[in-house]
């Protein structure tokens, strides 16, 4: 496991540079487009998950490997409010503003591992990862 | 410090040449920007090129989807044109439907669309 | 060591004759060479030919139909051509939705539908 | 019941094969094209899960016959994680990952007859039958 960015989320543009990083180190690491640009929208939708509901937060990104493969993971952390219902918040459609409710059930779709713990008054930790084919 | 995407008139029509990653609050202006300017050159038609765009997310979609709509009410018609073939899956995958909206391939086949679009709408009346 | 499904292309039409049993890899890779496919010759249709297949199950379903959603997004529409009975049959009872996806009986059939379709897409409008 | 064939479920490519040799013996037992389709497509949907969720396994291709009736029974087993709540599984859409969540219900709809034991921690196995007419 390396490590190879951490980047802080505190306003808006923070959303963009993240992603943007994201693409470079998948790119970097020879991801094909198509997965390119999964990771790409997968972290954006969380990296302003973070600035919307947290209003501040981390981003790490981090190479790993196992059994032969190599992979990106990304984590997103957060001290904000926390999800109440992790159920219902990873339902398709369902937001607690005038989202789209898509943030976490698309990120969780476009990418191959997805955890989420979160407790509420303590904050939300978001792990993705793809691997390459 | 607000980046500001430019907006062409050519003709009856504005061309809308997406050519940054736009943060969130530049495509919420931009969306404000295609109204405001239709609504001043009464521009029939509206052609956004994203063709060099990297990365369509839930966010942009609903904006883009949601300019459609309201350049629609407005009467105009919008169509997204070059939409890059990673952008259409991820969009699929991650469950974002632009109902409704008109693409096309490239400018000339989203002009010809619209010239389609907008004699057809004269001949039947009404949008 | 993947097998690739041959893409034809006939005047403004890709053709997809697939004549094998795809696995799934070779399916996914399939979607990805239709949409790649179209981005490079600009083509405004797309029929894929079904006609030998002997089986349909629920991922090649959803590869099939999220393909055409895909390829719509980008300006281009999709045609199935030639469904066997037998595999008509077995999807609606596998409670299978293709919604929204086109088909014809035969290629014939496929480009004449494809012609109106791409006329009324312009007359009327959503892709 | 006399055992016709079984086959390894190690990698994607034999999902193909399995569900190729199933057509093939329910042709040479004589089902229609209908049956054939049927058989062979809820094969796929099976040997698929096992191949995503177990990883490996094995599927046993038997002729069997009752009350002067003939029929192919087709039985997937694998030592995969087994499955948490079979009646969330059999739910028409319900899928743990990515899937449409179609495999089981639409297995058990194509075939006459559909048994399914699992086990946490130990392995999945399901019986399908499919009598010719
Ligand atoms: N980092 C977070 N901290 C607190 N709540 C969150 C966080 N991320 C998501 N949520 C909650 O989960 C809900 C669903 O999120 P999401 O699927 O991304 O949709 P949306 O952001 O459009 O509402 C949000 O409305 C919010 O209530
Ligand atoms: N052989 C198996 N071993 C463990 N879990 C299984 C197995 N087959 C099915 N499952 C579980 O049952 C769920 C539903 O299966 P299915 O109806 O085939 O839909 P899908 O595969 O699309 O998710 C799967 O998501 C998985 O969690």
């Amino acid at each position: 496991m390396t490590l190879i960015e951490e980047i802080k989320i505190q306003e808006e543009k923070d959303i963009v540079l993240c992603r943007r990083a994201c693409r470079e180190v998948a790119r970097q690491l020879q991801f094909n487009l198509v997965d390119q640009t999964r990771i790409t929208t997968a972290t954006s939708e969380l990296a302003r998950n973070i600035f919307e509901y947290a209003g501040e937060g981390i981003v790490r990104i981090e190479k790993i490997s196992k059994n032969m493969k190599q992979g990106l993971q990304i984590t997103f952390m957060d001290e904000g409010p926390g999800i109440k219902d992790l159920n219902e918040a990873m339902g398709e459609g369902w937001s607690s503003h005038r989202g789209m409710g898509m943030g976490l059930p698309g990120a969780r779709k476009l990418m191959d591992e997805f955890s989420i713990t979160s407790t509420l008054g303590e904050g939300t930790r978001i792990t993705v990862t793809k691997w390459r084919r | 410090m607000e980046l500001r995407i430019p907006i062409l008139k050519i003709q009856d029509y504005l061309i809308v040449p997406i050519q940054i990653d736009m943060d969130d609050a530049t495509a919420s202006r931009l969306q404000q920007d295609i109204l405001t300017k239709i609504e001043m050159t009464e521009a029939s038609g509206v052609l956004i090129d994203i063709s060099v765009m990297e990365m369509v997310d839930s966010y942009l979609g609903r904006i883009l989807g949601d300019t459609a709509r309201m350049a629609n009410l407005m009467g105009a018609e919008v169509v997204l044109i070059g939409m890059q073939p990673a952008i259409a899956i991820t969009l699929v995958e991650l469950g974002l439907r632009l109902e409704g909206i008109y693409t096309a391939l490239n400018i000339d086949q989203g002009i010809q669309l619209l010239d389609n679009l907008i004699t057809q709408k004269e001949e039947n009346g009404g949008s």
